[in-house]
């Protein structure tokens, strides 16, 4: 396969330059490699958007795609793991999706640990409804519903997908291509829930992260041990989504490890549910009732 | 024979488990019975009751006067003596406690005393109430036989219920249980709730019995995870069904509208209780009808049932699950408190003949296409995994399910999507959306819940019919409409502040229901209520 | 005089933005204007465009044929060209990009070139623009103010365009504007909402004037968290409106349900789109009538009110504020995206006259009961810090509000939440429920943002009244029975798919609507589409 | 003032010998202390609770009080704080209504940093409803809604407090009433927002919790820096929730620290706004528009 193959016809309505569309191409060059290597069945894979500016990918990757609410992307990705658990299920959320509306699954699927892989386009605003603060935003930022400027410091999305149990934590750039690429691959492959938090920057309502990311940005050391909780967190404490002074930006894998996925609590989950030909015994379903 | 029967006590001590057991063992003697609970929200003390109501001839309602008082602590006689029939016994701490002590058990015990003490009333074989203890209670059952001995020993016999040959045992479930096993009917795969009563026991019993029945049950973190989840489900080619009260579904209300929008099936059981807000949270009441009706933003086609009984609560399910998966449109079962906490008894039960089709192509095409315009509206349903991209769109769309914005395919899938309508209408009048009981010039009219008070009543409203709708939406509006016109006095009953269904009427039929019968103190009707009030009309 | 201009260009050119300086302009000059907006949801790219429908006789709508195009880009020409009118003129790059070069400006100063074109051809005062150009761009007007002047050389005068001696200068305002300080006006003091189209222009417009207003904005983390942060603040004695559109009203329907049961004013600005689910995002629909009608878990009062035009959405807002606080019940203003995103012009804009009280007692009785039953059904309202205990309940409660379960204080309490209802009626009666225009045999029925088009169109429909409805909830059934009884031929109009105020008519009235123009492709009526539609019934 | 004062004439419905009476205890001393050392205002004092066990408490304290959703005690605690910035606004909440219907406000409110104290009466089940299993549940736990055991390890709701940015974090146990008062009093001291864990073993569907916390739990040392961010999580992670094995269980402050306070965001939220009479002067609300 090529990524030309996960092309679809609609045109792209992101803004000229958006790195958004860096985001596409890693993704389907993440996407073609792995079925070239034999790790990934296409037509199981599926994937899964919020809404804002982000969502827009459904339209624009030739893949099983559900294009759901704005905020509620992780309910629909675990969902689908229920409802046949051979899919390999992809969601791309914003960060607004992801840590406004959504911050509730978000925290309950880093502890599910379903085999899922979360990337989240981080714009640190609400992109697509023109520009407002968000949960990621850095403080002091002045948009439409904050014009007196941000009161609070953003979440970090990295400490809170460590802290609560995410097996697979990551940074990418959307402007360092083939890295995000391979960081993609990774979480696919990683079995659990992998986040991946997707430096995004806006260029129309977010001006100031290109520059700072372009200056800032660098790689974690390929050698680094992954496995380690704590340094994990130091890591990704290491930047604090803010802009006032020049903070180094790890990207890359922070951290990995293994537990049992949601999905293999239940012993009756075995394959889909469509291929099932069910045959209700009847009369061993009413006997409790005599 | 008709017997009432009241047990109670404070929450823990176990009536509810015993008024169950008691109904089972008269089911098994061939009785009919009808068991309603009645307890307030806490857990330790208070004070809870069970009515359970005997009687050779079918049953479907209780009655607030007692033949017997089974009384698990004092509050329960205090309470409820005044009830007492004339001649009617009151068994409590003072026939329990000796025994309990005798035996050195817990004073849970005393619930097994008491069945022991009213089975030999009614003089009916110790070894079926053994075996029942024993289904019941499994390895926990010895000591709990051994006070239902002690208590029958106990008792004085008055009556000699046998199981005569013509009766059968009878099945003995609750509305509960029944959506529960019409749901298994219907070939149900993933049933997804987060507690609430009073649909809870619902979850509490496919939970249980999962494994059993090859079913996987979860409970996510919140109404909204539920109802998303679910339509993540559904497009993987699941059926699935979610349960809630009304603050849930309130909560679920964005996600129903993405299941119209999606065109994914999705079940929706919602039990009704008395609201606003968290209301009475263990009552009854049938106040979310209009917002079953209406609830999710955008105009969208939606199937709403009401059974009115345990049995209906099985096929209604069952088609719900069959219209819902073959339109592919959002069906909810509007239930309700009293359905979904009272016992229910029959001769049989019995499932309805629908297939339980998943209504998913063998062989999708490889051009195939999500939401492709047909003459029915409906787009055959296609999973991912079978080959084809399969999409799922919140936003308006195409038929391949891409995003669109412009005026023609809006127009176009709009239309589309309401193309449904008249197929489903006539799928509904083929699945009697009505029913009529008894003979006259007059109505009664109801739905859900209802229909048991009204049944026990209607001997004594002289040349009134009964017509209970089990279809709110789409609304049997000829039929309703026939028969309202064809009547004289038309009474609407609802357990509710201001009769919501005859709201649903006008707006269906232009007809105004004068009379109306309401209740709305969170109990269900007796129909020994609703004579009264209906002598005042 | 009549013109009307087009102007679009790709997302981030700036039509909209020079589409309202335009307005403002005409307005200045003592036009009335009409300014829709068209746009699809995307930040850059794409095609947007606004018309302005430019009399000197009131005008509240728009249309599709134009007598000037102006062009920010080549595909505003191939798109629109076709609908120029004979002898119509298109401004575009060819002219402006001299003039850009020439400034060695930002490619965004086309915008200014063109309304200096415009201008020279109506002849009107450039002192007059230049003016207008610093209010709106202050510190940034310089280099703007000279592409004005230079496209203001470069047009060709054809007409003379003075502010006339009897003709004032008009206001000119948006829906969400006139919601914005209908508010203000009703004496708001916290404004909470989650972004979402098209409610979000108020969010924006009261966020940028808190600090002049003496008002509080904040956007908290989701809508659930809007409407409890909302009844937290109406609770503590602030006057709160939250605002969002379908999606997130369906997130607050719980809580709406929880304002009913705490007796605890909130006004909620319903924005609608085009549904179900996200639908079509900047476009515009009445959907969500029945939603907004019927919306939370239980039964009660609300009121839903629709304002017409931007005037009409100050008075509406303001009501909606007098009733829920002095009623304790919750208020929706039901929108949509063409009222909210268009503006419209008005030689006066007037706020009503009803007080901004807090109906909250100045000293409340040591032994203050919240919910304290009355012969109105209001219990007066005192808040925390003024001494007595004050207590709201998501539970059924007494007037101390403490939890009940029992059936007294059930029926009690539901009962008095519902007195309250013909207190409301009442008080909407004298508020001009319905309005009618015209004269006629016939009818059109209507509500909220389609009256612009109505009213442009009715001169055409020839023996019709219009009759529009401006509170849907308590509905003023007699008004409108009355209005259609009269009537020989009656139409709905409406900007949905099914029509969904005849349903709610024939629920409120029993009367049936058989003709109906509907538009569902998320675009707003034209008179021309009325028209067409109406000669063909 | 005496802490009969806030008693109430409702009958208490929890079970008889359940924790959450000691909390109700506890909490009525502090505040009859707290107003009595002059440090509250008792007329401005409010509480909100959510629905379930916890719940009940709304109607055992003669308070101002709001009695709301299930879920939602956070959303509302920070309304009252914009509605009225002087008054003390108090929470209970469940942990089911915390940390699972409404764990995004909690995340939220940890950043807000709204002067809200937050008790969370921590009993690792939706206790009203049953019994079944929380996001505090231990993994492993059986119930009606997860008869094959709870599948994940639980939240540890200080650690996500103490990322998210509370400025206050504190475990109380409800039978060590003495100590638990002493919490409350200084949460409620506190200025920002203070958040307690509180031990609170349900004795109908949780009944090993309570002998585990007896033999378990032990108060953190007096002398401890309280402001040091990495030691509080590190004593927050001594105990997981589980029980397993014995692990110590920590109670006391865990950490403490200033930040400006939500409300100060906003230099018009001075006093209450129902104390305010409004003037609109239309002429100049209009002016804009012509
Ligand atoms: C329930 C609901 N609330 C609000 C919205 C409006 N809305 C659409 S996109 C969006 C924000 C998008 O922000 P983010 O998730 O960060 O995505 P981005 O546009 O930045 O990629 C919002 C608030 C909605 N569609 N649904
Ligand atoms: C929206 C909504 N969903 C579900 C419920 C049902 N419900 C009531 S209490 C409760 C759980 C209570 O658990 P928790 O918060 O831990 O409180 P506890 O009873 O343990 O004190 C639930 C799920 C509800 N009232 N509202
Ligand atoms: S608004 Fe920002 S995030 Fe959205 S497409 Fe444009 S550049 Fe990208
Ligand atoms: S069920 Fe548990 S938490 Fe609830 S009152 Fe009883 S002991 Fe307390
Ligand atoms: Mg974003
Ligand atoms: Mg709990």
């Amino acid at each position: 396969m090529i990524r030309q193959d996960f092309n679809t016809k609609e045109e792209n309505t992101w803004c000229p330059g958006c790195p958004n569309s860096g985001i596409l191409l890693s993704a389907k060059e993440a996407l073609a490699e792995l079925a070239n290597e034999g790790k990934l069945s296409v037509k199981d894979a599926t994937l899964v958007t919020g809404i804002g500016c982000h969502g827009k990918i459904y339209d624009y990757l030739n893949l099983n795609g559900f294009n759901g609410l704005h905020g509620r992307v992780l309910p629909v990705c675990l969902g689908m793991k229920l409802g046949n658990p051979d899919l390999t299920v992809l969601g791309f959320g914003g960060d607004g999706d992801t840590f406004d509306e959504g911050v509730a699954h978000f925290v309950h699927a880093c502890r599910y640990n379903a085999d899922i892989t979360m990337m989240v386009h981080t714009n640190q605003v609400f992109a697509l409804t023109t520009g407002q603060a968000n949960a990621i935003t850095e403080k002091g930022f002045v948009d439409g519903s904050t014009p007196l400027g941000q009161g609070e410091k953003p979440i970090n999305s990295l400490v809170l997908a460590l802290e609560m149990g995410a097996t697979f934590v990551a940074r990418g750039y959307a402007l360092q291509g083939p890295y995000l690429k391979e960081l993609i691959k990774k979480a696919i492959i990683h079995e659990g829930f992998a986040f991946i938090d997707i430096l995004q920057p806006c260029i129309v309502y977010h001006k100031h992260s290109m520059p700072y990311f372009n200056k800032n940005v660098y790689k974690i050391e390929e050698t680094r041990d992954t496995g380690n909780l704590n340094q994990a967190l130091e890591r990704a404490r290491e930047w604090d989504y803010s802009y006032e002074k020049d903070m180094k930006v790890p990207t890359g894998v922070f951290y990995e490890t293994k537990r049992p996925t949601f999905e293999s609590q239940w012993p009756q989950l075995k394959k889909p549910w469509y291929a099932l030909k069910r045959n209700i015994n009847w009369s061993r379903v009413i006997k409790e009732f005599k | 024979m008709e017997k009432t029967i009241l047990i109670g006590g404070a929450a823990g001590l176990g009536s509810a488990v015993t008024a169950h057991l008691i109904g089972r063992i008269f089911c098994n003697l061939g009785c009919y019975v009808f068991n309603y609970r009645d307890y307030p929200s806490l857990i330790r003390g208070g004070h809870n009751f069970n009515v359970l109501k005997i009687s050779d001839k079918p049953v479907y309602s209780h009655e607030y006067h007692y033949d017997f008082i089974l009384a698990l602590d004092q509050k329960t006689i205090d309470i409820h003596r005044k009830d007492l029939k004339k001649g009617g016994l009151i068994f409590g701490a003072k026939e329990t406690e000796p025994v309990v002590q005798k035996l050195q058990g817990p004073g849970i015990l005393a619930n097994d005393v008491l069945i022991g003490l009213l089975f030999k009333y009614f003089g009916a074989d110790l070894e079926i109430i053994l075996t029942e203890a024993d289904e019941i209670f499994g390895k926990k059952a010895g000591l709990i036989k051994k006070a239902i001995e002690e208590g029958y020993k106990l008792g004085v016999q008055k009556e000699t219920l046998r199981r005569s040959s013509g009766q059968e045992a009878k099945y003995f479930i609750s509305g509960s249980e029944a959506i529960s096993i019409g749901a298994i009917a219907a070939g149900l795969d993933v049933y997804l709730a987060y507690p609430m009563t009073p649909a809870s026991p619902v979850l509490h019993f496919l939970a249980k019995r999962q494994l059993a029945n090859n079913i996987l049950v979860f409970q996510p973190e919140n109404e909204i995870a539920v109802v998303n989840a679910a339509l993540g489900a559904s497009f993987a080619g699941a059926k699935t069904m979610v349960g809630t009260s009304g603050g849930g579904f309130a909560l679920m209300s964005e996600g129903l509208s993405l299941a119209a929008m999606t065109e994914l099936p999705l079940v929706i059981y919602l039990g009704q209780r008395p609201a606003p807000a968290t209301g009475l949270a263990t009552h009854t009441g049938q106040g979310d009808l209009k917002f079953a009706l209406n609830a999710g933003h955008g105009e969208f086609l939606r199937v709403v049932s009401s059974p009115g009984d345990a049995q209906e609560a099985i096929t209604r399910t069952q088609e719900a699950f069959y219209l819902s998966s073959k339109y592919r449109v959002p069906a909810i079962i509007l239930s309700d408190k009293h359905l979904a906490e009272s016992d229910y008894s029959f001769n049989e039960i019995k499932k309805s003949a629908l297939p339980d089709s998943r209504f998913i192509l063998e062989n999708p095409p490889q051009d195939y296409k999500s939401y492709k315009i047909t003459a029915n509206g409906v787009s055959p349903r296609a999973v991912p995994g079978q080959g084809p991209v399969v999409r799922a769109n919140s936003y308006e769309h195409n038929e391949a399910g891409h995003t669109i914005e412009d005026s023609a395919w809006t127009i176009k899938m709009q239309d589309k999507r309401f193309k449904k309508l008249d197929f489903i209408k006539r799928e509904i009048n083929k699945l009697n959306p009505v029913s009529l009981y008894g003979k006259g010039n007059n109505l009664l009219i109801s739905y859900g819940s209802t229909k048991g008070a009204i049944l026990d009543a209607l001997p004594q409203m002289k040349n009134f019919r009964f017509l209970q709708i089990s279809y709110l939406k789409p609304f049997p509006a000829e039929i309703v409409s026939k028969e309202i016109k064809k009547s004289k006095k038309v009474i609407l009953i609802e357990n509710g502040v201001k009769g919501s269904l005859a709201d649903v009427i006008k707006e269906e039929t232009g007809i105004t229901i004068k009379h109306k019968i309401l209740k709305y103190d969170g109990r269900p009707f007796t129909p020994e209520f609703l004579v009264d009030k209906f002598k005042k009309i």
